[in-house]
């Protein structure tokens, strides 16, 4: 019964998938959207009662195959699913998130070719997206991970005409690569040691090499869960977008809005979180990984924030304050309150998705038109879009009593009460940080919503409000960005709801330090903190520089020429990636294919074999005279030479 | 009596006469030939002295077809000499010289 | 049924229609295609049964047929399966299957000549596949030479010459190696029997010797760096079919050969030269990788993505004396085998796959430049879809076959030494470089030129071979038990082998 | 000195005078002429090595045909001489002293410290019953067939190869073709031809 429910959940989106992209032609753009809808719904609405049986029924862990992929050398390879409560909320959340953007999508891309395919990719991405969070062991995860990174890829790419987005997909493509690089030696190295890709077993067989150390470069020993633990999360950090691994997410803005609220906001830039939490039994046994992640959260979390400011396309300011977002998960990962992380997981696929299709909502608006100096004043023609994006932005802020708070707020405070190294530098970039969101968000907010009507004035005739399918998604997101964190932060945070699930060492336990006795007692609380007047002071900012005073947004920027230039070139990652790694490999190419290949091997050693046998004939040509009595002196002498020899031995 | 080593010095001294000839006469493919000829008579002597001191008839067999085969090899010879001369008129072996590389 | 001389059927009939198709002429191409056809179905039909009746219980050869060929030489026509040799026999008969299709009308020039020429060289690699005298071997080794030489040399690009002879002299100064190696195994066991050679005591300067021999022959036809610039431009003047056959079956032999010599024959050499295999098997999946992101002709960065990929297979295969040499890794010394098998598999279907698509391209534009497409995917968008697809499973992405044989090989690598798996594992990045790249520059972008505009899809002959080829790429890629199962007890027992020293 | 010693040097010195002057002669036909003296001589060293058949082949076969062909030869081509003695002097040096060279290697390995009477005592002489032809075609008939026979076809093919490289036609030359003349009919060799009258 539960098998069939779970293989239900999975298979219905690929099915979906399937009709609207093989029978494309066949059913039309209606056949296409209803198809994956019913596909992703009915995921969606089994998810959710499997959410319901282990939140509220208590129902047991499940953990069994489905089959066996193949067995080699006594390692099992499986297919197979683990519902847990961790497992149940990323699948609610998943398959809700990804039934807005679907309903919203057909709002969206309404007069859009490739209509059909677009709704075969993104169901094809829930299905992905579920085998990933659904996996209970190693393969499976690295399947799901590559799926949804090759959907990602084709959605990035979706407008393949567009040479940015071609470029973009690519990029991104490869950028992922080179975390699942990092990943993939990760699996391999707990296959070997924990000889089982099992969760399960891996978990439990971990303990015993809690001491184990590994020689990797000279003489120098490693503990093996550190290793181990880097390892995948260098596949975390291509997946969630972390410094130095987060170049591709802004360049993935180049797909459709739909898609960028759905992949790289909600769902699978969060993949990375997830799994990290996943797997942390394994992180807790090693501080020196932990700290590794927290200083790359951490990192990710302040310095992409700083770039958010000077974004003027509306979807990258979104897409760095992703970004940052994801940096705060992967810092609560790193000072062991996974709890928190998956929490702001939660919280932020809402409010996050709601934003980007927002955003979408309002480019619809401004006919994919996507700079915010070219908008203004939308509040008057779009009124839910603007409403809700307010809501989002609330709740992105961490504004008191909205979702965002709770979760950030208990991240924060979890920092501050870790002891690992580098948490000091961790609180110190988190809390700057919440004034940096509250900046960029509220710079957007009133860029696009108040001040004087658009820049053009022939955009304001066709400005109106979106259809219901677009405005029904945006409204049913705005809900749960609001309450969520009201009504949840206590057990899933501070609760048992993650008992038995996520592993956290005693001293690691930052999460039980915090202070917590209900919802609204942590609200009060925050009052009597420092992140709470820096949003505060981050909207005031915006507001005052954005509406009331816009000459200091661009005295500043002249003043900090040099900071302005930094964060405009993206502190030249780009640069430095297309020169030294883009360009370094061709350059590498060229020469072992110029060098190499042609004129060594080919030249040298092949052609230049049979060019010595050609010169040798040529060489041994002047002997053939042709002459008759040549050859004879040459027997007469050879047999003079063969007599000599004879006598003389 | 006369030992085997005075009929084999017999043949080395004629063996050696015809190379000399070789070398003296190397443009006339005739004399070439006919010193070839020389040669074959040193060392069927050679064999059938050897025949006759070891009490062995294998030599003169052997001297046997080597006859044989020098009387085929002075037919073609000559008829390719009478071919060349017929076509280019001469038989200076160094005009010969199409076998060059 | 059972004493059926099922495996000389498989061998001779394709050879026996070959030689039908050549007799039927010209005069009626579509006669000899669909005879040629014909004749493929049936050996594949006939093949089916080598692995439904497989017993995958013992590591014992299968399917055994022995009658003296040459008595007094203890020269035996011999043939035999086991787990090994199987799955690539069943590979050959099914993509000559799809070769034959491809080339239906795109071949005009000869086309009884060209079915005929495939048909034999099937024939031939079967019986290289199953052969069990060293003798029989190294005929059809050789004999396999000939039709491809014909293929490149009559259906092949304008420098077809330079490319025949260079293909044929490579391999060529293998094989004489090899064929030495045989001989001088022959005067030591007294028979031609590859299994007798199995078991030949032999001491370590002989069995150097020998597996540099053989390493030189089978070296060649992976082809591992540094003997591998034939390849390329083989495959770039070969005509489609050529190339499928080339790349998804020829270099398989090479592979094989390996499993099937080297490393039972002489195990205290492998294991004493492992390093030498493995280090050519890494230069070649990282060094290649670079060398196939710069061309811009898709053949060539087809082909050399090829040998990157035998460089797993390589690299499977001979990191097994490292992992048993590990204290650390307690087992998966089968895991790196088994891996590089899948990989000759998956690599059969992936390449095949890619010179089909280029072969496609190419029958339209008459040019494989990658600068001469762009927004392919505009005029022909199913065929772009298969192509991305393929492209996919050539950077091994998990769910298609690519995956599971570098996944294989990956782990099993990690076991041997960190740095061999880091080295395995940059393929992960490259791989997918050179073939998006090449994909972002053919597919993806504005229609750019009027030829491109003109482009149309492909028809309903391409799709079905796509297809079929798409469908085994992705059922070996969702479930690879079956190919495992099979191979399984015979790996173990090789693996058992060549841990036991000969001396 | 025996008579037999006495027979055997003078018979090798003119085997040898013949070859020194085969080889210097200017007019070819000289040096035929000197190489038939010198088969001749060879043939009577032979028959003191008992080795009568071949002796007689060789005076036979040697003088009798291949000597003629030679001569034959030498008179029907129409050669120039001194063109071809060019160089003779020039070379006499270098052919002298190869010659010496061989020769003198030559007579380490065959002096008489190797195959002197001593080492290699000379045979008793067969009685005035053996017949050296007999003997010699028992052992060519019996062990050697095979080899007899393949000499015979060598001889064939020289015989063949010799004529058909000589043999050609002369387009000036008209022959009879005696077929032709035997099917002749009466109607090939008259012609009706009507002709208009004269007026």
């Amino acid at each position: 019964m539960m098998e069939s429910i779970l293989l239900t959940i999975v298979l219905a989106p690929l099915v979906g998938a399937a009709i609207a992209g093989l029978l494309r032609n066949q059913i039309g753009k209606a056949g296409a959207h209803w198809a994956t809808i019913l596909g992703v719904g009915t995921s969606c609405v089994l998810s959710m009662y499997i959410l319901y049986l282990h939140a509220f029924a208590g129902a047991e862990v499940y953990n069994q195959s489905v089959y066996t992929w193949m067995v080699s050398d006594g390692l099992r390879f499986e297919v197979g699913f683990l519902i847990d409560r961790l497992t149940a909320m990323m699948m609610a959340v998943v398959t809700f998130v990804s039934l807005m953007v679907h309903i919203y999508t057909i709002g969206y891309m309404h007069d859009e070719d490739g209509y059909q395919r677009f709704f075969s990719y993104i169901a094809l991405f829930t299905f992905s997206m579920l085998m990933l969070v659904m996996s209970n062991n190693f393969l499976q995860l690295f399947f799901g991970w590559e799926a949804v990174g090759l959907v990602s890829y084709l959605l990035i790419g979706f407008y393949f005409k567009k040479d940015t987005a071609v470029f973009a997909n690519m990029k991104a493509f490869l950028v992922n690569r080179v975390g699942d690089f990092g990943f993939v030696l990760g699996i391999a190295a707990v296959a070997m040691y924990f000889n089982t890709l099992d969760y399960a077993e891996a978990f439990a067989a971990a303990p015993a090499f809690a001491d184990t150390t590994i020689n990797i470069w000279g003489d120098e020993q490693w503990s093996l869960m550190t290793v181990v633990c880097i390892l995948l999360f260098i596949g975390a950090m291509g997946k969630s977008a972390q410094v130095p691994l987060h170049v591709w997410l802004p360049d993935s803005m180049e797909g459709p809005t739909p898609i960028s609220a759905l992949i790289h906001a909600a769902t699978m830039v969060t993949a990375g979180i997830f799994m990290v939490a996943r797997m942390s039994p394994l992180y807790e046994m090693s501080e020196t990984a932990l700290t590794f992640v927290l200083v790359i959260g951490a990192t990710t979390a302040f310095f992409m924030g700083l770039i958010g400011i000077i974004q003027n396309d509306i979807k990258r300011v979104v897409a760095y304050s992703t970004l940052s977002q994801l940096g705060y998960m992967v810092a609560a990962l790193g000072v062991s309150a996974y709890a928190a992380g998956l929490f702001h997981l939660m919280t932020h696929a809402f409010f996050k998705a709601l934003l980007f299709l927002a955003a979408g909502s309002v480019i619809m608006g401004m006919h994919h038109d996507q700079d915010i100096r070219n908008m203004g004043g939308i509040r008057k023609y779009m009124p839910i879009t603007h409403w809700t994006a307010l809501l989002g932005s609330l709740a992105l802020i961490g504004f008191p009593g909205f979702s965002g708070f709770f979760s950030k707020d208990a991240i924060i405070e979890a920092v501050h009460y870790s002891t690992i190294d580098g948490a000091g530098y961790a609180y110190v970039l988190l809390v700057a940080g919440v004034f940096l969101t509250a900046l960029y968000s509220f710079r957007m907010y009133f860029l696009v919503f108040h001040g004087k009507g658009p820049r053009d004035e022939h955009a304001k005739d066709h400005l109106h409000e979106s259809p219901w399918v677009v405005t029904l998604p945006l409204i049913l997101l705005a809900i749960p960005s609001v309450f969520i964190g009201y009504f949840t932060v206590g057990d899933m945070v501070f609760g048992d709801y993650f008992n038995g699930i996520l592993t956290v060492a005693p001293e690691h336990n930052t999460l039980g330090q915090i202070e917590f006795t209900s919802a609204w007692g942590f609200v009060m609380h925050a009052v009597h903190g420092v992140p709470l007047y820096l949003a505060l002071g981050g909207l005031f900012a915006a507001w005052y520089v954005y509406t009331r005073k816009p000459g200091i947004a661009s005295e500043l920027r002249t003043r900090l020429d040099w900071a302005h230039f930094a964060l405009d070139q993206k502190y030249g990652f780009d640069h430095f990636n297309q020169a030294v790694f883009a360009g370094g490999s061709r350059l590498l190419g060229k020469f072992f294919w110029n060098v190499g290949d042609k004129v060594i091997i080919d030249g040298i050693a092949v052609n230049g074999s049979a060019h010595t046998v050609g010169w040798l004939a040529s060489v041994v040509r002047f002997i053939q005279t042709g002459y008759l009595y040549h050859y004879a002196f040459a027997v007469i002498l050879g047999l003079l030479g063969l007599l000599t020899w004879f006598v003389v031995r | 009596m006369i030992s085997l080593s005075e009929y084999l010095i017999v043949s080395a001294l004629l063996f050696s006469i015809s190379i000399a000839g070789i070398f003296l006469n190397r443009k006339n493919v005739l004399l070439l030939l006919m010193c070839i000829e020389l040669m074959l008579l040193a060392v069927n002597l050679n064999f059938v002295a050897f025949s006759h001191y070891l009490n062995d008839l294998q030599g003169q067999i052997f001297v046997f077809f080597i006859l044989t085969v020098a009387a085929a090899e002075a037919a073609i010879g000559l008829a390719i000499l009478v071919v060349v001369f017929r076509t280019r008129r001469t038989i200076n072996v160094d005009e010969l010289k199409d076998l060059k590389g | 049924m059972i004493d059926w001389p099922l495996l000389s059927t498989v061998v001779w009939l394709p050879i026996i229609g070959g030689a039908l198709v050549l007799i039927s002429g010209d005069k009626s191409p579509n006669v000899s295609r669909w005879l040629a056809l014909l004749v493929s179905v049936l050996t594949f039909a006939v093949s089916i049964p080598l692995y439904t009746q497989f017993d995958s219980s013992t590591a014992a050869m299968q399917f055994v047929e022995k009658a003296a060929w040459v008595p007094q030489f203890g020269v035996n026509y011999y043939l035999g399966v086991d787990g090994i040799s199987m799955p690539l026999i069943i590979l050959t008969t099914f993509i000559t299957i799809l070769v034959v299709i491809a080339g239906w009308e795109v071949i005009q020039f000869k086309p009884s000549q060209y079915m005929a020429a495939f048909l034999m060289m099937e024939g031939v690699m079967v019986g290289v596949f199953a052969a069990l005298d060293a003798v029989l071997f190294y005929v059809f080794w050789e004999a396999m030479l000939i039709p491809m030489f014909i293929v490149i040399g009559i259906w092949g690009g304008p420098r077809r010459v330079y490319a025949t002879i260079k293909f044929f002299l490579y391999t060529f100064l293998g094989s004489v190696f090899m064929l030495i190696a045989l001989i001088y195994m022959y005067f030591q066991s007294g028979s031609m029997d590859v299994l007798a050679f199995h078991d030949l005591k032999l001491n370590h300067t002989e069995q150097v010797l020998i597996f540099l021999a053989f390493l030189l022959a089978f070296a060649v036809k992976v082809p591992m760096w540094p003997v591998h610039t034939w390849l390329p431009d083989a495959h770039v003047e070969a005509p489609t079919g050529g190339s499928v056959i080339l790349a998804a079956i020829m270099l398989k032999i090479g592979g094989y050969g390996f499993l099937r010599f080297s490393m039972p024959i002489a195990p205290d050499a492998s294991h004493t030269l492992d390093w030498l295999v493995i280090g050519m098997s890494l230069v070649a999946v990282v060094y290649i990788g670079f060398v196939a992101l710069v061309q811009s002709d898709m053949k060539k960065l087809v082909a050399y993505s090829s040998i990157a990929h035998m460089g797993f297979v390589t690299l499977g295969f001979f990191i097994v004396f490292m992992i048993m040499a590990n204290p650390a890794a307690t087992s998966g010394a089968e895991l790196g085998v088994q891996g590089g098998m899948v990989q000759m598999v998956s690599h059969g279907f992936i390449s095949a796959a890619m010179f089909l698509s280029i072969g496609v391209l190419y029958d339209r534009l008459h040019s494989r430049e990658i600068s001469s497409y762009g927004g392919v995917v505009n005029t022909m968008p199913w065929f772009a879809a298969f192509m991305v697809f393929f492209s996919m499973a050539n950077a091994g992405l998990p769910g298609t076959s690519g995956f599971v044989g570098e996944f294989m090989v990956i782990l099993a690598a990690f076991r041997a030494d960190f740095w061999y798996a880091f080295l395995a594992a940059t393929t992960l990045i490259v791989g997918a470089a050179y073939t998006l790249w090449m994909v972002k520059r053919v597919i993806f972008g504005e229609i750019a030129s009027d030829a491109v505009a003109q482009l149309k899809d492909i028809n309903a002959r391409e799709a079905f071979v796509l297809t079929v080829l798409a469908l085994a790429v992705l059922i070996l890629g969702l479930w690879p038990a079956p190919l495992i199962d099979v191979m399984d007890v015979s790996i173990h027992n090789l693996v058992q082998h060549i841990g036991v020293s000969k001396l | 000195m025996s008579v037999e010693k006495i027979l055997f040097y003078i018979f090798s010195a003119i085997l040898l005078g013949a070859a020194v002057l085969i080889v210097t002669r200017k007019n070819p036909v000289h040096s035929v002429l000197w190489l038939v003296v010198a088969f001749f001589n060879a043939a009577i060293l032979w028959m003191m090595l008992e080795a009568e058949f071949l002796s007689i082949v060789l005076v036979l076969v040697y003088v009798g045909a291949v000597m003629v062909l030679f001569l034959f030869v030498v008179m029907m081509l129409d050669i120039n001489i001194t063109e071809l003695r060019a160089g003779f002097v020039r070379n006499l040096p270098v052919a002298v002293l190869v010659a010496a060279v061989m020769m003198a290697e030559i007579l380490l390995v065959v002096g008489s410290s190797h195959f002197g009477l001593d080492k290699v005592a000379a045979p008793v002489r067969h009685g005035a019953d053996y017949n050296n032809t007999a003997e010699l075609g028992f052992a060519l008939f019996t062990d050697h067939l095979y080899a007899f026979e393949i000499a015979a076809v060598i001889l064939l093919v020289g015989i063949i190869a010799a004529i058909s490289l000589t043999l050609r036609k002369r387009p000036e030359t008209k022959y009879q073709d005696p077929s032709k003349q035997i099917s002749v009919k009466s109607t090939d060799r008259l012609k009706m031809v009507k002709m208009d009258g004269e007026d």
